[in-house]
C-alpha cells in the first residue's frame, strides 16, 4: 500500500474519464462516482490512521518524468497537506449526497476531477506537477460554472478562468526561472522543491519571484485587492462549484504559500510577514464589513469565507507556533464549516429557487431540523465555543498577540467580524414572518450530508488536541524564528 | 547500395506519386480507394523510415548524396518521418470531408505525395539551390492544393493570392543565393560555414542571408510578411489548410534550422536582435489579430502567427549558448502539428460543404450532439493553449526554458502573455460547444475518421503526461531526445 | 472519590436534558406516539438532578472544607501551554453554584406553569436548560478557558432565549444586540486572557497557578489585563457602556429575564472580578476605574427607572443598579460583599421578576404598569410577595437587601471615596423611590379601567413564597459585627478583601442615614403617586430621563450607521468601481485595439505585398546602420 | 571600350523597358517592352559570354514564356471596360520607388564594399560545357527540376480541366 | 571601365523595379511579369558571377532558375485564365472576398 497517495489522486481522475466515455445513465454515474468518494475516503482515512505524528515528508513516491529537465512524479504528504487531503476526501462524497437527486452527468464527473486535481496539488512535491494540478482543477470549475452556473455564467466562468490563469502563468514563469537557476547553480536542471529549496538569488530576483508566486496564490485565496472576482463568480456558480472553491480551493491557496513560498523564500517570507500579517487583518475587516450589507447570501458568504481566510494567511504569516497551529486549524474547520453552509444554501436554492435575503424568512416554522443545522453551522462561522472554529480563533488571536501586541488586539476583533452579518441572516432567513408558502424539510440525504460535518465540527470543538497532535509537528517547521526574531 | 536504402523512403513517395498521377489520369477509381492506396504509399515510406529513427547517433547512415547536394542525417530522417505523418494523418482526418465535396479530384492525392516528396528533399537539401527548388515545388504543390475548389472563388482568390505573394517572396530567395554565391563562389551549405570561419569579410553572405531569411519568414507567416495566412488559410479548403499549417510549416522550420544553425552560427550576433524583434512583433501583432477573429478557421490561421512567433522565440535562442533551443523547436512543432491536424479535421469532419464558414456561433453546442468530439476540440484547444497535461504545455514549457536559459527572460514573458491571451480565444470555443444552446444539427456520416482524431487526441494528451514508466509507449522524453539527437547530427 | 464526578453531574444532567429535549422535539413530527409528559419530565429533571447534586457537593464542602477538582480531559495540549477540561469547587464557587442551582431549579419550576401552554414549550426548556449548564460550567470552571466557553455559552443561551418569540422581529433584535454587545465584551475578555497566556501559559493555566505566577508579570501589563477582564465583565453585567442591551432582553419570556438576567448571567461578571481577585487585589487603580463605573452604572440606571413604564424594564433598570453596586464593591476590594449582594440580589430580584410575572400573566400579558392600578386586593399574595421584595431592595431592616447593601455602603465610606459613596447613597435613595413607584401605581394607585385577570396558580404562589423566604432572611447569614454576628458568610469566602476599620459610631450614624435615604424615597412616592399615576415634572431632566438619555440613538449614529454606509461604499465603489473598472477598461481596451488591428488585414493582395517590402526595407535599414 | 558601349546601351535599354512595362496601361504593350528587357538581357548574357544562356533567354524567355503571355491576353481579349481602373498609378510608383530606393541603395553599397575582377571578353559558356555542368555536378537539381515541372503541368492540367460544375 | 560589379547593381536595379511594379500595379498581368523581371535580374547577377569565378556554376543556376520561371508561368497562366473566366476582371483589388465578415461590436 505504498502507493497510497497516488492511488487517491488517480481513482477518482482516472473514473471521471471512464465514466464518460462509458454510455451510462446519470443514475449509474451518480452511484458510481459517490462510491468511488466513498473509497478514496475510506482510503484517506487509513491513510490518516497509518500517518506518524512528524514533521517530516511521509508516504513519499517518486518517479523520473521528464528526465532532462529533472521534473520528476514527486508526491508526499506532512501535517498541513494531510489535513487539505483530508478536507477533500471527507467534503467530497457528502457533497455528492447534499444534491443527491441532480440528473446532470457533467456534475459528477467535473466533480471527480477536481478531486483528483486537489489531492494532486496538495500533495505534489515538484513545481510543474503541482502547476499542472494546480491547472487542472481549474478546468472542472470552469465547467461547472459554464454548464451548470446561473444568468451571466459564461461570462463569469471565462473572466473567472482568466483572472486565475494570468496568475498561474505568472507563477508558471517563476517557476520556470527557479529550474534554469538550479541548472546554473547545481548545473542540472531540477523543479523539486526539495533540491530548490538551496538555491540562493540576489534581493532582487527573490523579490521578483516571491511576488510571483504570492500573486497566484492570492488571487486563489483572495487576498485584498485580488478578489473581485469572487462574489461575482459565487453568484454565478452553482453549489457544487462553490463549496469546492470555498471549501477546499481557497484553502489550497493558502496551503500553497505555506509549501512553495516558505520553502523557497523563507527568509523574504519571514522579512515581509509584517506586511501580509497587516494585509491578512486589513482584509479580514475589509471582508467582513464589505459582507455585512450583502442581500444575496452567496455573495454574503463568499465575502464571510474570504474574510475568514485572510485571518488564516495572517496566522501563517505570523511565524509562531500558536499561529500556525490556529491556522491550520481554521482551515479544517472552516472547510468544514463553509462547505455545510454553502450545501445548505443549495438546499434552499433547490426549494426556493432564490437566495435573496428578503424573499426568504420564518423557516423555522416549516424546517426546524433544518433552521437548527444552519443556526449551529453558522455559528460555527462566527467560533461559539464548541465548535472547531472556537479553537482556532483562540489559537490566532494568541499567536496574533505573540506576534505584536497592537496587532494582536486588532486580531482579536475577529469576534466581531462575523456576527456582523452572521445574526442578520439568521434573523432574516430564520426567524421573522413567514414568507414562503411552502418550506419542506430535509430529505434523508441532505441529513446524511450535514450531520457528519457538524459532528465534525463539534468533535473539532470539543476534543481538540486529539485532532491537533498529528499536525502539531509541522506547525513547529517554521517557528525556530520566533527566538531569531525580536519585535 | 546504400545511397539508395537510405533514401528509399524518398523514392517510394516519388514512385507513389507518379502512379498516383498515372492511376487518376487512365482509371475511374473513387476518391476512397485511391485515398487508402495513398495511404498505404505513406505507410510503406513510413515503415522504411522507421529504421533510420531508431537509433540515434549512427554516424555510418550519414551520408551526402548525388555530390553533396543531399544530406542525410537523423535531422532529416526525423523531419521526414514527420512530414509522413502529417501527410498521413491530413488524408485519414481528410477522408470524409473529400469524400462529402465533389472536388477533390484524383490528382490531389498525387499533389500531395508530390508536396510530401519535396519536403523531404528540403530537409535534406545541403545546397542552397537544390533547397529552393525543392522549396518552390512543395510550394506549387501547395498552391495547387489550395486552389483545388476551381469553382469556387474564394478559393481561386486564395490560390490567386499565395501563388502571387510566394513567387514575389521566392524571389527573394534566389537573390540571396546570388549573393551568397557572390562572396563564396560555391552554394554548398559546407562551404558556407567554412568560408565563415576563415575569412573576415562576410557583408555579402549576411546580406544573402536577409534575403533568404525573409523568403522563410514570409513561408512562416512572421509579421509583417505573414499577411496572407489568415486569406489563404481561409480560402483553403480545411484538410489543406490542415497540410499547411502543420506540416508545410515544419518543412520551412527544417530548411530555416539547417541554414541558420550549420552556416550562419558564426553571425548569430547580427541575427539576434533582428530574430527577437520579429518574434516580438509576430506575438504581438498575431495575438491582436487573433481576438478579432470570428470565423474560427480564420482564429486558427491568426493563431498559428501567434505560435509561429513562439518558435521564433526559440529560433532567437539558438543565436545563443542555449542548447535545448533547437530541440524545443522541433518538439513544439510536432506539438503544434498534432493539435492542429486534430482540430482541422474537426472542424473539416463537421463541416460538410467547403463554402460554409464555421463560425464560433456554428459550435453552440456542439457538446449536445455529439459529447465525444466537443472533448476531442476541447483537447486541442487546450493543447493550443499550453494548457497543463497536454504535449502543447510541454512545449510551450522547452520554449520559455530555452528563452531564459539564454537569457532572453523578457521574451519569455511575451509569451507568457500571449498565452494568457490566447487563453481567451480557445477557450472561447469551448465555451461555445458546452455552455450554449444547439444551434444547428450535424447530420454526419459515419466514418473512420472520428477514430484518428481520437487517436490524435490520445497522442496529444499522451504527449503532455506520458512518462518513461510505460516503456512501450514512447512519451514526451523519446521524443525530446531524438530531437537532440537530430540536432547534434546536424554537427557530425 | 465520589463527589469530584458529580461535579461533572451538575453540568451533565443539565445539558443532556437540553440536548435530548432538542432531539426529541425536532423528530417528534416523525413519530407521533411521544408522550408530552416527557418534556417536563427532562426540563425539570435535569435540573432537579444538578440541585441534588450540587447539594451534595455543598454539604461536603462544609463538611471537609476540601476543594474538589474533576479533570474529565485533556482539552487542549501544546507543547508549554495545557488546558484541561476541569472543574473546581471551592467557596467561591460553592456560594454562586449555592443559589444558582437553589434559584434556578425554583425558576424552572416556575417557568414550567408559565409556559405551559406555549406551543414551543419543548425548545424553551432545551435552551432553558443548556444555560444552566453554560453557567454551571462558568461557575465551576477551574480555568480561564473553560469559564470562558461557559461565558460564551451563557451568552448564546441569552441571545437565543431573548428572541425565543422571533415571530416579532424586535425582539430577534434585541437578541442580537445582547449577543453583539457581549461580544464586544467578550473581545476583552479573550484579548485579556491571550495576554495571560503569553506571559503565563507554560506555568499552567488554572486560577490556582495563575494566582501563584501572577506576580511575574509586569505592572502595566497588569493594569491592561485587568481593565481588559472588566470589559467582558462590562459585557456580561450590563455596565456603562455596555449596558443597552439588558433592558431590550427583556423581550425574553419573564421566566427567563427572572433566571438569566437577573438572578445569575449578568452577575457572572462580578463573579468573574471576584474570581480574578489574586489580580485585581493588586491592581488598585483598575479596581478604582471599576467602582466609579459600577457608580456611574448604578445612578444613571436608577434615574431612567424612574420614568419607565414597562414594568420589566423597570425591573431591568434596577438589576443594572444592583450590578452597579456589586461592582463598586468588588472595584474597591469587597468581594466578599460583593458576592454576598450577588447572593441577596438574586432572591429579591427574581422574586420581583416573577411577582411581575405573574401579574402579567394574569393581566393577558400587560406589562404598562400606568394600565394597572388598585391590584392589591385582587391579587394580595402576589403584592405582599413584591411588597417583600421590594423592601428588600430597598435596602430596608431586616430584609436581606439590606444587610448587603449596607454592608457595601459602610465598605465605600470606610474606604474614603466620598465621591462613590454620594453617588451610592443618593442611587440607595432612588431606588426605593422608583421601586415603591413601581409597587404604588400597579397595586395601590387608582386605575382607570376595570381588569377581568386569571386565577392565580398554586405553583406560582408556592415558588414565590420559598424565593419570599430567601428574600427575608438569607441576609443573616452575613450578620456583621455591630449587630453581634462575625460576618460568618465573608470569613468563610475568605476572599482577599481590603478591611477598613470603621468605628462603631460611624456605623451607627451610617445605618441611619441609609435607612434615612431609603425611607425619604418612599415617602417621596407616596407622596407623588398615592393618588395618581402621573408622574412629577423633573425640570431640566425630565425629557433626558425619558428618552434613557439618548443612549440608544447615540449608539446608532455612531456605531450601526458609519458601519453600514461603510460596508455599502467598500462594495459598491472600491470593488466595483474601483477595482473591476480597472480591469474591465483593460479586457475591453485590448479588444478595441485587437479589431483596429484587424482592419490592415483589408483582404488586398497588394498591401500584403507592400507589408512585406516595408518589413524589408525596414530590415535592410537596420543592416545599413549596424 | 566597345564592350562598355554596349553594356551601357543595353543597360539603359534594359532599364527604360522595365520602367516602361511596369508603367504601361494596356498589358500588351508592358508585356512588349518586357519581350525588350529581356532581349536586352539577353545581350548582356552574351557580353558576359554566355551563349548557351543567351540562346535560352531568347528562345525560352522571349519566344516561349512572353509570347504564351500575349496569347493568353489575346486569347482572353481583354476589352477596356475589363482592365483595372487606376487613377493613382504615378503616385503609387512614386510611392513605391521612393520606399524601395533605400532597399537597393544598401545593396549597392554593399556590393561595391568588395572588388570583382574586370570584364573579359571570351566565350566560355559553351552549350557542351554547361551541359556536362549540368549533367554531372547539378544533375540532382535538373531532375528536382524536372518533377516541378510535372507538378505544375499537374496543375493546370487541374486548373484549366472542363467538367460539369457542382453546383 | 566596367567589370562584373556593374552587371550586379544593374541587377539590383532592376530587381527593384519589379518590386515596384509588383506592388505598385493593379494590373495582374503587370504584376505577374514584374515578379519574372525580378527573375531575370537574378539571372543576370548569377551569370556575371559565373563570368567573375569563371565556373558554369551560375550559369547553370540561372538556366535552372528560367525552368523554375517557367514552371510558375504555367501555374500563373492557367490561374489568369481561371480568374478571368470566373470575374471578367485583371484588377488585383477586385478580389477581396476573403477578410473579416463586418463584426458587429
Amino acid at each position: 500500500m505504498e502507493n497510497i497517495l497516488s492511488a487517491l489522486i488517480f481513482i477518482p481522475t482516472l473514473s471521471a474519464i471512464v465514466l464518460f466515455l462509458l454510455p451510462l445513465n446519470v443514475k449509474v454515474i451518480r452511484y458510481a462516482s459517490f462510491s468511488v468518494t466513498l473509497l478514496t475516503t475510506l482510503l484517506s482515512l487509513w491513510m490518516f490512521s497509518q500517518f506518524q505524528a512528524h514533521s517530516g515528508m511521509q508516504f513519499v513516491e517518486e518517479y523520473i518524468w521528464i528526465k532532462d529537465y529533472g521534473i520528476s512524479y514527486h508526491i508526499g504528504i506532512d501535517g498541513i497537506s494531510l489535513i487539505i487531503v483530508l478536507m477533500t476526501n471527507l467534503v467530497m462524497p457528502l457533497l455528492y449526497l447534499s444534491f443527491w437527486h441532480l440528473n446532470r452527468k457533467g456534475y459528477w464527473l467535473n466533480l471527480l476531477i477536481v478531486h483528483g486535481g486537489l489531492t494532486g496539488a496538495a500533495l505534489s512535491l515538484d513545481l510543474i506537477l503541482f502547476y499542472l494540478f494546480w491547472e487542472t482543477m481549474l478546468l472542472p470549475i470552469f465547467f461547472l460554472i459554464g454548464l451548470f452556473g446561473r444568468e451571466n455564467k459564461n461570462f463569469m466562468s471565462m473572466k473567472f478562468t482568466l483572472y486565475t490563469i494570468f496568475g498561474s502563468l505568472l507563477m508558471l514563469l517563476a517557476i520556470l526561472y527557479l529550474g534554469y537557476s538550479h541548472k546554473l547553480q547545481m548545473d542540472i536542471w531540477s523543479f523539486s522543491i526539495t533540491d530548490l529549496h538551496s538555491l540562493v538569488f540576489d534581493s532582487q530576483t527573490t523579490l521578483l519571484l516571491f511576488s510571483a508566486f504570492i500573486f497566484a496564490f492570492s488571487i486563489k485565496i483572495p487576498l485584498f485587492p485580488f478578489h473581485t472576482w469572487l462574489p461575482q463568480t459565487y453568484r454565478a456558480a452553482p453549489i457544487g462549484a462553490i463549496v469546492v472553491m470555498s471549501a477546499l480551493m481557497a484553502k489550497l491557496g493558502v496551503y500553497a504559500i505555506w509549501r512553495f513560498v516558505f520553502t523557497l523564500f523563507e527568509d523574504l517570507a519571514f522579512k515581509s510577514s509584517y506586511f501580509f500579517v497587516t494585509l491578512g487583518l486589513f482584509g479580514m475587516i475589509y471582508f467582513g464589513i464589505a459582507a455585512m450589507k450583502q442581500r444575496e447570501l452567496k455573495k454574503l458568504f463568499a465575502y464571510s469565507s474570504a474574510s475568514h481566510l485572510s485571518l488564516v494567511v495572517m496566522g501563517i504569516f505570523a511565524f509562531n507556533y500558536y499561529a500556525h497551529l490556529g491556522a491550520f486549524y481554521m482551515i479544517a474547520s472552516h472547510a468544514l464549516s463553509s462547505a455545510a453552509l454553502f450545501m445548505m444554501l443549495g438546499m434552499i436554492y433547490k426549494r426556493t429557487q432564490s437566495l435573496h435575503i428578503h424573499t426568504l424568512g420564518g423557516i423555522v416554522h416549516q424546517a426546524p431540523i433544518f433552521s437548527v443545522f444552519f443556526a449551529f453551522f453558522a455559528l460555527s462561522i462566527v467560533g461559539i465555543p464548541l465548535t472547531g472554529g472556537f479553537v482556532s480563533e483562540l489559537l490566532l488571536i494568541i499567536g496574533a498577540f505573540k506576534y505584536n501586541i497592537v496587532l494582536g488586539f486588532i486580531a482579536a476583533t475577529t469576534l466581531l467580524i462575523a456576527i456582523l452579518f452572521v445574526f442578520k441572516v439568521m434573523q432574516k432567513i430564520l426567524y421573522g414572518k413567514l414568507k414562503l408558502e411552502s418550506f419542506e424539510e430535509l430529505n434523508l440525504y441532505e441529513l446524511l450530508s450535514i450531520i457528519p460535518l457538524a459532528l465534525l465540527i463539534l468533535a473539532m470543538g470539543v476534543f481538540p488536541s486529539y485532532f491537533l497532535q498529528k499536525i502539531k509537528p509541522t506547525a513547529k517547521e517554521y517557528t525556530q524564528m520566533e527566538t531569531s526574531y525580536v519585535k | 547500395m546504400l545511397s539508395n536504402d537510405i533514401i528509399i523512403s524518398l523514392l517510394i513517395v516519388g514512385l507513389g506519386a507518379v502512379i498516383m498521377m498515372l492511376i487518376a489520369a487512365f482509371t475511374k477509381l473513387s476518391n476512397l480507394i485511391l485515398s487508402y492506396i495513398t495511404l498505404f504509399i505513406i505507410s510503406l515510406a513510413m515503415y522504411f523510415q522507421m529504421g533510420y529513427l531508431g537509433e540515434l547517433f549512427a554516424l555510418d547512415i550519414q551520408a551526402e548524396l548525388f555530390n553533396h547536394m543531399l544530406r542525410f542525417d537523423n535531422f532529416a530522417s526525423l523531419f521526414n518521418m514527420i512530414f509522413l505523418v502529417g501527410a498521413f494523418l491530413m488524408i485519414a482526418t481528410g477522408r470524409a470531408f473529400m469524400q462529402a465535396t465533389k472536388f477533390f479530384i484524383a490528382e490531389t492525392f498525387s499533389l500531395v505525395l508530390f508536396a510530401i516528396f519535396s519536403m523531404m528533399l528540403l530537409s535534406m537539401a545541403n545546397e542552397l539551390l537544390t533547397a529552393f527548388i525543392a522549396l518552390e515545388s512543395a510550394s506549387v504543390a501547395i498552391y495547387i492544393l489550395v486552389g483545388i475548389n476551381r469553382y469556387n472563388v474564394r478559393a481561386s482568390e486564395a490560390l490567386f493570392k499565395y501563388l502571387l505573394l510566394g513567387s514575389f517572396s521566392g524571389a527573394f530567395f534566389l537573390l540571396g543565393i546570388a549573393f551568397v554565391y557572390a562572396q563564396v563562389g560555391s552554394t554548398q551549405l559546407g562551404d558556407i560555414r567554412q568560408y565563415l570561419l576563415i575569412n573576415e569579410n562576410y557583408e555579402l553572405i549576411k546580406v544573402g542571408g536577409i534575403l533568404m531569411m525573409i523568403t522563410i519568414l514570409f513561408k512562416i507567416s512572421a509579421v509583417p510578411f505573414g499577411a496572407w495566412t489568415l486569406d489563404v488559410y481561409d480560402g483553403a479548403s480545411l484538410p489543406i489548410t490542415a497540410f499547411m499549417a502543420g506540416t508545410f510549416k515544419i518543412a520551412i522550420f527544417s530548411v530555416a534550422l539547417r541554414i541558420l544553425l550549420v552556416d550562419y552560427q558564426n553571425l548569430s550576433d547580427f541575427f539576434r536582435p533582428l530574430l527577437i524583434f520579429i518574434s516580438v512583433i509576430t506575438i504581438i501583432g498575431g495575438s491582436l489579430l487573433t481576438l478579432a477573429q470570428q470565423n474560427i478557421k480564420r482564429m486558427l490561421a491568426a493563431s498559428s502567427i501567434v505560435h509561429s512567433g513562439y518558435l521564433l522565440i526559440a529560433l532567437s535562442a539558438t543565436t545563443t549558448v542555449s542548447a535545448s533551443a533547437a530541440p524545443s523547436i522541433i518538439f513544439y512543432l510536432v506539438a503544434y502539428f498534432l493539435s492542429a491536424i486534430g482540430a482541422f479535421g474537426v472542424l473539416s469532419y463537421i463541416s460538410h460543404w467547403d463554402t460554409e464558414r464555421i463560425t464560433y456561433e456554428d459550435f453552440k453546442g456542439f457538446s449536445h450532439s455529439h459529447p465525444l468530439l466537443a472533448a476531442m476540440m476541447s483537447v486541442f484547444m487546450l493543447s493550443f493553449a499550453g494548457f497543463p497535461s497536454t504535449i502543447g504545455f510541454l512545449g510551450k514549457f522547452y520554449i520559455f526554458t530555452s528563452a531564459i536559459e539564454s537569457g532572453l527572460i523578457w521574451l519569455a514573458l511575451l509569451g507568457v502573455l500571449a498565452a494568457f491571451v490566447s487563453i481567451y480565444y480557445y477557450f472561447k470555443v469551448i465555451a461555445m460547444m458546452y455552455f450554449y444552446e444547439q444551434k444547428q444539427t450535424y447530420d454526419l456520416s459515419f466514418s473512420f475518421t472520428p477514430f484518428v482524431i481520437g487517436i490524435v487526441a490520445l497522442a496529444v494528451l499522451w504527449g503532455g503526461i506520458g512518462t518513461g514508466l510505460v516503456s512501450f509507449l514512447p512519451g514526451a522524453n523519446v521524443l525530446i531526445d531524438t530531437a537532440q539527437a537530430s540536432i547534434m547530427s546536424l554537427f557530425l | 472519590m465520589i463527589e469530584s464526578s458529580l461535579l461533572g453531574w451538575v453540568i451533565g444532567s443539565v445539558f443532556f436534558s437540553s440536548v435530548f429535549i432538542m432531539f426529541i422535539a425536532l423528530f417528534e413530527k416523525y413519530n407521533d406516539d411521544i408522550p408530552k409528559m416527557i418534556y417536563p419530565l427532562l426540563g425539570l429533571g435535569g435540573p432537579a438532578v444538578s440541585l441534588l447534586c450540587s447539594f451534595i457537593l455543598m454539604y461536603d464542602f462544609l463538611q471537609t472544607g476540601l476543594e474538589t477538582h474533576y479533570k474529565a480531559y485533556r482539552w487542549l495540549d501544546l507543547e508549554g501551554f495545557v488546558v484541561e477540561a476541569s472543574l473546581m469547587l471551592d467557596s467561591l464557587s460553592v456560594a454562586m453554584l449555592s443559589f444558582v442551582s437553589f434559584v434556578g431549579f425554583i425558576i424552572h419550576v416556575y417557568a414550567h406553569v408559565y409556559m405551559k401552554d406555549d406551543p414551543s414549550y419543548a425548545r424553551f426548556f432545551s435552551w432553558f436548560n443548556l444555560f444552566m449548564a453554560s453557567m454551571f460550567l462558568l461557575i465551576l470552571a477551574d480555568n480561564p478557558i473553560m469559564m470562558f466557553i461557559g461565558w460564551e455559552g451563557v451568552g448564546l443561551c441569552s441571545y437565543l432565549l431573548i428572541s425565543f418569540y422571533f415571530e416579532n422581529e424586535e425582539n430577534v433584535e434585541a437578541g442580537n444586540k445582547a449577543f453583539i454587545l457581549n461580544r464586544i465584551g467578550d473581545f476583552g475578555f479573550l484579548s485579556g486572557l491571550a495576554l495571560l497566556l503569553l506571559y503565563l501559559g507554560d506555568t499552567g493555566f488554572t486560577f490556582i497557578s495563575l494566582e501563584e505566577n501572577i506576580h511575574l508579570i509586569p505592572n502595566g501589563t497588569l493594569n491592561l489585563i485587568a481593565i481588559l477582564l472588566f470589559i467582558g465583565a462590562m459585557g456580561k453585567s450590563a455596565q456603562i457602556p455596555l449596558y443597552v442591551w439588558l433592558p431590550d432582553a427583556m423581550a425574553g419570556p419573564t421566566p427567563v429575564s427572572a433566571l438569566i438576567h437577573a438572578a445569575t448571567m449578568v452577575t457572572a461578571g462580578v463573579y468573574m472580578i471576584a474570581r480574578f481577585n489574586f489580580l485585581y487585589t493588586i491592581t488598585e487603580e483598575v479596581g478604582l476605574f471599576i467602582a466609579y463605573i459600577g457608580a456611574f452604572s448604578a445612578l444613571f440606571a436608577a434615574l431612567i427607572a424612574m420614568r419607565q413604564d414597562d414594568i420589566k424594564k423597570i425591573l431591568a433598570y434596577s438589576t443594572m443598579s444592583q450590578l452597579g453596586y456589586m461592582f463598586m464593591a468588588v472595584g474597591l476590594g469587597a468581594y466578599s460583599y460583593g458576592i454576598f449582594h450577588v447572593f441577596t440580589h438574586a432572591f429579591f430580584k427574581a422574586l420581583l421578576f416573577m411577582g411581575a410575572g405573574a401579574i402579567i400573566l394574569m393581566l393577558h400579558h400587560e406589562q404598562n404598569i400606568k394600565k394597572m392600578g388598585k391590584l392589591k386586593d385582587k391579587m394580595p399574595f402576589i403584592y405582599l410577595m413584591m411588597l417583600i421584595a421590594t423592601l428588600s431592595i430597598s435596602g430596608l431592616p431586616p430584609f436581606s437587601g439590606f444587610f448587603s447593601k449596607d454592608a457595601i455602603l459602610n465598605h465605600i465610606f470606610a474606604s474614603q471615596n466620598y465621591l462613590i459613596f454620594a453617588m451610592a447613597l443618593l442611587t440607595a435613595g432612588l431606588t426605593s423611590y422608583y421601586m415603591f413607584r413601581l409597587l404604588i401605581i400597579v397595586f395601590i394607585s387608582p386605575s382607570s379601567k376595570e381588569h377581568h385577570l386569571l386565577s392565580e396558580s398554586k405553583l406560582i404562589n408556592l415558588t414565590l413564597f420559598i424565593l419570599s423566604l430567601g428574600a427575608l432572611f438569607v441576609g443573616f447569614i452575613n450578620l456583621p459585627s455591630f449587630f453581634g454576628g462575625d460576618e460568618a458568610y465573608s470569613l468563610w469566602l475568605n476572599l482577599p478583601d481590603a478591611h477598613f476599620h470603621l468605628s462603631h459610631t460611624n456605623e451607627l450614624i451610617l445605618l441611619f442615614i441609609n435607612i434615612f435615604v431609603a425611607l425619604m424615597g418612599i415617602a417621596f412616592a407616596f407622596s407623588h403617586y398615592k393618588q395618581g399615576t402621573t408622574d412629577p415634572y423633573l425640570g431640566l431632566l425630565d425629557k433626558p430621563i425619558k428618552n434613557k438619555f439618548y443612549m440608544d440613538e447615540f449608539y446608532h449614529f455612531v456605531f450601526v450607521k458609519p458601519l453600514s454606509w461603510l460596508s455599502v461604499f467598500l462594495v459598491k465603489v472600491i470593488d466595483e468601481k474601483i477595482i473591476d473598472t480597472f480591469i474591465h477598461t483593460l479586457s475591453s481596451g485590448y479588444q478595441k485595439i485587437s479589431f483596429y488591428t484587424d482592419t490592415v488585414q483589408n483582404g488586398n493582395v497588394r498591401y500584403y505585398a507592400l507589408y512585406m517590402s516595408v518589413g524589408i526595407v525596414c530590415i535592410f535599414v537596420y543592416l545599413g546602420v549596424s | 571600350m566597345l564592350s562598355t558601349l554596349l553594356f551601357l546601351i543595353l543597360a539603359l535599354s534594359s532599364l527604360v523597358s522595365a520602367g516602361a512595362m511596369i508603367y504601361f496601361k494596356q498589358p500588351i504593350n508592358s508585356a512588349l517592352s518586357f519581350i525588350i528587357t529581356l532581349l536586352s538581357i539577353a545581350g548582356l548574357f552574351a557580353l558576359l559570354g554566355g551563349s548557351f544562356l543567351f540562346l535560352v533567354q531568347i528562345i525560352i524567355y522571349a519566344g516561349a514564356v512572353v509570347t504564351l503571355i500575349l496569347f493568353i491576353i489575346m486569347f482572353l481579349n481583354i476589352k477596356e471596360e475589363n482592365l483595372p481602373h487606376e487613377p493613382y498609378k504615378a503616385r503609387w510608383i512614386l510611392f513605391m520607388t521612393l520606399l524601395v530606393s533605400p532597399f537597393s541603395a544598401i545593396l549597392i553599397s554593399t556590393v561595391n564594399s568588395i572588388k570583382f575582377a574586370p570584364l573579359h571578353l571570351e566565350n566560355f559558356g559553351s552549350i557542351k560545357a554547361v551541359g556536362m555542368e549540368l549533367f554531372t555536378e547539378w544533375i540532382l537539381p535538373f531532375e528536382m527540376i524536372s518533377i516541378l515541372l510535372l507538378i505544375a503541368l499537374i496543375g493546370v492540367v487541374i486548373l484549366a480541366k472542363k467538367e460539369k460544375s457542382h453546383d | 571601365m566596367i567589370d562584373v560589379g556593374s552587371f550586379f547593381i544593374l541587377g539590383i536595379l532592376l530587381f527593384s523595379i519589379g518590386i515596384v511594379g509588383m506592388i505598385s500595379r493593379r494590373n495582374i498581368f503587370v504584376m505577374y511579369m514584374s515578379v519574372e523581371l525580378m527573375l531575370n535580374a537574378i539571372n543576370l547577377i548569377l551569370v556575371a558571377l559565373s563570368h567573375h569565378y569563371e565556373d558554369l556554376n551560375g550559369q547553370v543556376m540561372a538556366i535552372i532558375i528560367i525552368a523554375i520561371a517557367a514552371a510558375e508561368a504555367s501555374i500563373f497562366l492557367a490561374l489568369f485564365v481561371m480568374l478571368f473566366k470566373n470575374a471578367r476582371s485583371l484588377d488585383a483589388n477586385f478580389f477581396e472576398l476573403l477578410k473579416q465578415e463586418k463584426h458587429n461590436d
